[in-house]
């Protein structure tokens, strides 16, 4: 997968490969700028790959698209500044031309989940950076999708909400059954929110390793005292760069000459 | 030095009169205009009854005003006539630029083979096809509305086509992954970003249409205020022209204040940039 | 879900097919012109063969030259005058407030007055020739350049401005930081619409209060009925309109591809 | 002291109607006369009378209605030749049409230019007719194609030597009603200046040393209309003139500038029979609120001290 | 401090006190909504609290801005999409008006410090998410300001390389003795890189807690084991939510009827 302009070429992605059975949890993990969020972007058919193939339960990410088969979290909450919250959060089911009553009631649901009940009526740039990240993530889990793209949807949040959210979350891929693919940062959260956590080396990126979380699908927080789960953090910090106590980021290949 | 910082709660808003604060308020936002437009119309009373200028050419405004007086009746008839083809110019000419900018930006092969063309019928000058015009038009109306109608098009069409295509790539690439059709594509995202520059094209029309629609009755015509000004000014009645000159102007204004108010109502998500520095 | 991807791959290059749609249009409006006027059905007092247009443009085009270098250059003039004092103005506008109260309504007022009748006050004021136009066709382009770019001076972020605020920029930094760079789509629509107006305005003046100039050819071969003559002149003058129109955009374009944000829309 | 210099708003665009003051420039008339004569296209631009009035043109040729409509609105002028003895203005019908009389007038479709719709109805009433009494037409100033097209029956107001050869080489032969025929002649193309001017005797005697070289130029053209045509196609003043239209109008006007009066006085004399007969269709018509009193307006002094030819 | 739109008024900031000594370093953490980002910008001049006082070493915020005495780095890095990535960085110098070469230099040298030499002549828009939010960093270490106001400025950074940014910042503000109010999420980088943690209560936002962090200012990545690091952590957790298995945001008060 490469990126031009003009002359210049960032080749982003390299042999990637991955594969999640339905309804299971995958996790992406790796170092800035190495083409987490270019990956996803290529499953929700934002770009095409110039080589390879990406499928979503059998479907080409075109057809998964047209289906209505997936929901994208992209990384910066994307919000239409001319919307209220809520009309934000509505999006997505009234682009799905779904039943008007259907479509408050499922937003309503999904904006007290994400903890946003009374900003309803609020314009985009009256809520704070955490609570735009929510009315995002709302408007996803109001789609109900068969697969859940999701890049970086806590990043904003303080470690409670992002908590609570968590499991929220996994509450709702139980309910639903869906597929998740989340691109995060944080290690533990991949650990909490995964069955595999693939990680990925930096540009061009490649996924260079893949850990099988042993959890099952019914987690509590108590899983982050089993000792288990500070191998898999061992385990995948090591697999992020050699040495853990690196001091400077790794990504050095000069592209725009 | 220590970096402190305290933000107690916040006292009561102080109780105000609403009446009271917007008549300041309108007084200060058109105070130095009105103070502007009050010395002109000093200066320019001087000068005339000065005789420094030949009432041939430039009557007082006192002369004017009077001539208003005793002839308002006529001159809003006029008015009429010329506010018909000009508010239906500049509904008829919006509304196409608009619906072309539309298509142009969905269609690909309209946009090349029919905006080449859109350009071409607006480079003609039209005041010199006039007179064919009113030979395929009749002396009607609307010949008038033609001429008002193509000379608003094209600032909607360029400002549309711009708006339409102004959405944030990410904006689209939302839509995109919604699997939105066109139709919601145009609905939920392009026509609010469209907006600013839709309500530009608007104010630009707000005035011109007028003019245009002048400029035809000009041309030819025996109402309007195009044809007060050609026959009061082969006549000399310059007062008359100038109650016609300025009539226009004030209509253009009313229709100008109208697209300011709709567009404040249309975009209440805007909001304001810190103060300069 | 599952995802393999491989380095590399080509791109598709887009075929020089940009060509051939307007010029499939222009042959069947030239096309339409000439079977309706050589068919009689469009009269040739109303509207001359392109044949006697074209032979009037090969054999006699010393008079359309002459003229049209004449009221290009009042248009482009006016067109590069009008579009200074639009942008300059918009700006005083932005960082004087009580400016634009002043201001605004002047120029709303100047918009709104029928061209036709100033004109003649202009010329008796400024004596016929080159400077009545000029400042005719100056006052109809600078006031879409004004309004525009007053909107365009205030399109940039709100994010943008805090940054700039907070880095203690001064106004004209942020004018040439933020405001400018986020009007140049705005400034070129306002330059579009400028470049569609100047040469008919120019015509319109010389029409009016003028001895020189394509729209004065117009009239004087009107008045004379030479239809040849005058459609000639029509067309050089919609000619120039769009070399005018085409410059703009080609320049738009290449600013875009500079600043990798230009859409290449019209 | 150099040449004086002087600006003339002529009657009309540069052609053989306005031949006098163009030979005179070209030929060295005026230069003989010490004076360096600025000649200012009309019929399209600011009109003379707005020239003369804002001080722009010194002397300004123009239809006397003009004169005397500018005068009813506070200006001061003063008249001191006329171009033509009989006005050359007329209606022109298309001749298929049958109309030859303004008596057939009543029920016909008309094309009028808007700043001789006072003419127009004027010219109704003189023949003892309604203006409602025809359906009216506007018309742009140089629009022919309307009657060309058959839309109107006749057109006002139309110059004897321009529009009715025009639309005849259209194809459509046309008949003519000239307004002097019907109570509404004119001395067409007077020469004035402010009155202000016009009273200091310095001026007037600019104003003879100008007459005295126009006469001049004239003289040659009564030699020779056609060539006198000829020549102003050569000189090429304007773009779009045409050589038979030309040798056509330098005919034509040739009889319209010539009169009993001037046989007897001169060229370019004024007759305030004519003017006074002018004045009272202004009024008539609504121009002007009270008859002018054109005698006022009128002097001879200018043509006596020149020395006109006797054509 | 009180946001109105029309007639509705939010209340996003009621009875706050925190003083930085001079060169001190502060967190400041709390639920997503609370008030951080607000503060944040009353002190950097860009909004007006309704009542109460903002300093800075003395300066009103206003002063503090004009005599461009802070570094402000926004939740939402913003950069300019029309300038490339080095021109974004320079920014900053530009506006002060910093030499030509001098700017170059400090500007290439921040974003070595970053980690994004190779991007300095992409468009904003061609940098991945984590890329734009270090370069907004890099435009602000340019600035090397006597105080450093950070909204959340690792955000979006993988763990890694903010913890590398993370002790590049701590060096800085040793070097620089610059004073620092950061914003967080992670309460383990409120402790890292603080000698006090406020906490901030949900809306109206108060400080509710605040925590001296005694390691001094050499810090090095051992202290994450020192007993008292976890102690912190608890403490801090305990004051940002009584409870810390608390499952949903608290934040419930409808503003916007
Ligand atoms: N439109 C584009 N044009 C050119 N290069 C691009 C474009 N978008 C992304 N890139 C490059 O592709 C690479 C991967 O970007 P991507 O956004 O996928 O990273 P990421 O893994 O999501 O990083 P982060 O964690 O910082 O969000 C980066 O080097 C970036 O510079
Ligand atoms: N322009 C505005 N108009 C009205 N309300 C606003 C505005 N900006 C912020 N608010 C409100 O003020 C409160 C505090 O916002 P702020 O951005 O300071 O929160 P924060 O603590 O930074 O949150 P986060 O961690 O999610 O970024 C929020 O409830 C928000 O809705
Ligand atoms: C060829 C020719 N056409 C028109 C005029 C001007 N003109 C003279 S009289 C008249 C009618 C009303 O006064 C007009 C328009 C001219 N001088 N020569
Ligand atoms: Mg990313
Ligand atoms: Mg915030």
């Amino acid at each position: 997968m490469t990126y031009r302009r003009g002359r210049e070429v960032t080749q982003a992605l390299s042999a990637c490969s991955l594969t999640i059975p339905e309804g299971g949890w995958a996790s992406l993990i790796g170092a800035s700028g190495c083409g987490k969020s270019t990956l996803l972007r290529i499953l929700a058919d934002i770009v095409q790959p110039s080589g390879g193939s990406a499928t979503l339960g059998g479907m080409t990410p075109a057809e998964a698209r047209a289906t209505r088969s997936f929901a994208l979290v992209s990384q910066q909450s994307v919000l239409l500044p001319w919307r209220r919250m809520l009309e934000n959060v509505e999006l997505g089911l009234e682009v799905a031309r779904a039943d008007r009553a259907e479509r408050r009631r499922r937003a309503e649901e999904a904006i007290e989940l994400v903890g946003l009940r009374g900003f309803e009526r609020a314009y985009p740039h009256e809520l704070s950076g955490g609570m735009r990240q929510r009315a995002a993530i709302a408007r996803a889990l109001t789609l109900r999708p068969r697969f859940l793209l999701m890049d970086e949807p806590f990043g904003a949040l303080d470690e409670l909400t992002r908590a609570s959210l968590n499991f929220e979350l996994l509450r709702i891929l139980e309910e639903t059954s869906a597929t998740l693919l989340l691109v995060t940062h944080s290690i533990a959260e991949a650990i909490i929110l995964s069955d595999v956590v693939a990680v990925m080396s930096p540009r061009p990126g490649r996924i260079v390793h893949k850990l099988e979380i042993g959890f099952g699908h019914h987690r509590t927080d108590a899983m982050r005292d089993d000792p288990a789960f500070a191998a898999h953090e061992a385990e995948l910090r090591h697999a992020l760069h050699g040495d853990p106590g690196v001091t400077r980021p790794a990504i050095r290949e000069p592209a725009f000459a | 030095m220590p970096s402190d910082l305290s933000v107690p709660a916040p006292a009561l808003p102080s109780l105000r009169l609403p009446g009271l604060d917007a008549l300041a308020l309108a007084l200060r936002q058109v105070g130095p205009a009105a103070l502007l437009f009050l010395s002109i119309l000093l200066v320019w009373e001087g000068v005339t009854r000065a005789g420094l200028v030949s009432p041939l050419i430039l009557p007082a405004p006192s002369d004017v005003a009077a001539t208003f007086v005793s002839s308002a009746p006529r001159l809003f008839l006029h008015l009429g006539w010329t506010s018909m083809a000009a508010l239906g110019g500049f509904v008829l000419g919006n509304t196409l630029g608009f619906a072309l900018a539309v298509v142009f930006v969905h269609l690909r092969l309209a946009r090349l083979t029919a905006l080449p063309l859109a350009m071409m019928a607006q480079a003609v000058p039209i005041v010199a096809v006039a007179p064919a015009l009113l030979l395929w038009l009749g002396n009607g109306v609307e010949p008038k509305l033609f001429i008002a109608s193509f000379l608003v098009f094209f600032p909607m069409l360029v400002n549309a086509m711009r708006g339409l295509a102004s959405a944030d790539d990410q904006v689209a690439e939302l839509l995109h992954t919604l699997s939105a059709d066109w139709k919601q594509r145009l609905l939920i995202v392009r026509l609010p970003a469209a907006l600013p520059f839709v309500f530009n094209a608007l104010r630009l029309s707000a005035c011109g249409c007028f003019v245009a629609s002048v400029v035809a009755e000009w041309v030819a015509s025996t109402t309007g205020l195009g044809y007060v000004i050609v026959f009061a000014s082969s006549q000399y009645r310059m007062t008359e022209v100038w109650c016609a000159v300025l009539l226009c102007t004030a209509a253009s204004l009313c229709v100008y204040g109208l697209v300011c108010l709709a567009e404040r109502l249309a975009m209440p998500w805007r909001r304001e940039r810190p103060g300069p520095a | 879900m599952s995802l393999t991807l491989s380095a590399g791959g080509a791109m598709a290059w887009r075929g020089a097919a940009r060509v051939v749609p307007p010029a499939l249009g222009l042959a069947a409006l030239l096309a339409a012109w000439a079977v309706l006027t050589e068919a009689g059905i469009i009269a040739p007092y109303l509207l001359p063969k392109p044949s006697a247009v074209l032979a009037e443009i090969l054999t006699n085009n010393e008079p359309l030259w002459r003229h049209g270098q004449l009221t290009a250059m009042e248009a482009l003039l006016g067109f590069a005058i009008g579009n200074i004092v639009g942008v300059v103005v918009a700006v005083l506008m932005g960082w004087f407030p009580a400016f634009k109260r002043c201001v605004l309504p002047l120029a709303l007022v100047t918009r709104g007055m029928p061209m036709v009748a100033i004109t003649p006050i202009l010329v008796l004021m400024l004596d016929r020739g080159l400077v009545p136009i000029v400042t005719v066709v100056s006052i109809a382009v600078y006031f879409p350049t004004l309004i525009t770019m007053v909107r365009g001076l205030e399109s940039a972020d709100v994010e943008y401005h805090e940054l700039l605020h907070s880095l203690s920029a001064s106004r004209l930094q942020r004018l040439l930081i933020v405001e400018l760079p986020a009007a140049l789509p705005f400034l070129f629509t306002a330059l579009k619409i400028g470049a569609s107006i100047a040469f008919i305005v120019a015509i319109t003046g010389e029409w009016v209060g003028a001895s020189a100039g394509l729209g004065y050819l117009i009239v004087i071969s009107g008045e004379y009925f030479k239809l040849a003559m005058m459609w000639s002149a029509i067309i050089v003058a919609s000619g120039l309109t769009l070399v005018t129109l085409g410059c703009v955009m080609l320049v738009e374009k290449l600013l875009g591809r500079w600043t990798a944000r230009g859409e290449g829309m019209a | 002291q150099g040449p004086v210099r002087l600006t003339v708003a002529l009657g009309y665009a540069p052609n053989v109607e306005m031949f006098g003051p163009l030979y005179a420039v070209r030929a060295g008339f005026f230069a003989a006369e010490g004076l360096t004569v600025n000649a200012v296209p009309a019929s399209t631009g600011v009109d003379q009378v707005q020239m003369v009035a804002a001080g722009r043109a010194d002397i300004g040729i123009v239809g006397p209605e003009q004169i005397i409509a500018g005068a009813g609105r506070g200006e001061k002028f003063k008249i001191f030749a006329a171009q033509y003895q009989r006005s050359p203005v007329c209606m022109t019908a298309r001749k298929d049409s049958g109309l030859t009389n303004p008596s057939q007038l009543p029920g016909r479709p008309i094309a009028v230019k808007i700043p001789a719709q006072t003419f127009f109805e004027l010219f109704m009433r003189k023949n003892g007719l309604q203006p409602s009494q025809v359906t009216v037409t506007p018309i742009g100033r140089t629009d022919v194609a309307t009657i060309i097209s058959g839309r109107v029956h006749a057109m006002i107001t139309t110059f004897a030597f321009n529009e009715p050869r025009s639309i005849e080489m259209a194809g459509v032969p046309v008949n003519l009603m000239p307004l002097a025929q019907y109570g509404m002649n004119a001395q067409t193309n007077s020469y004035f200046t402010q009155e202000r001017a016009f009273a200091d005797p310095a001026k007037r005697d600019v104003l003879v040393r100008y007459l005295r070289a126009e006469a001049k130029a004239w003289e040659e053209y009564f030699k020779d209309p056609a060539a006198a045509a000829k020549w102003i196609i050569d000189q090429k003043f304007i773009d779009g003139l045409d050589l038979d239209q030309q040798v056509f109008l330098a005919r034509g006007q040739a009889d319209h500038m010539r009169s009993a009066l001037t046989a007897e006085r001169g060229l370019m004399w004024v007759d305030p029979a004519i003017y006074r007969e002018t004045a009272t269709n202004l009024q008539l018509s609504g121009v002007t609120s009270t008859v002018i009193d054109t005698d006022s307006m009128l002097s001879t002094e200018i043509l006596e001290r020149a020395g006109m030819p006797r054509i």
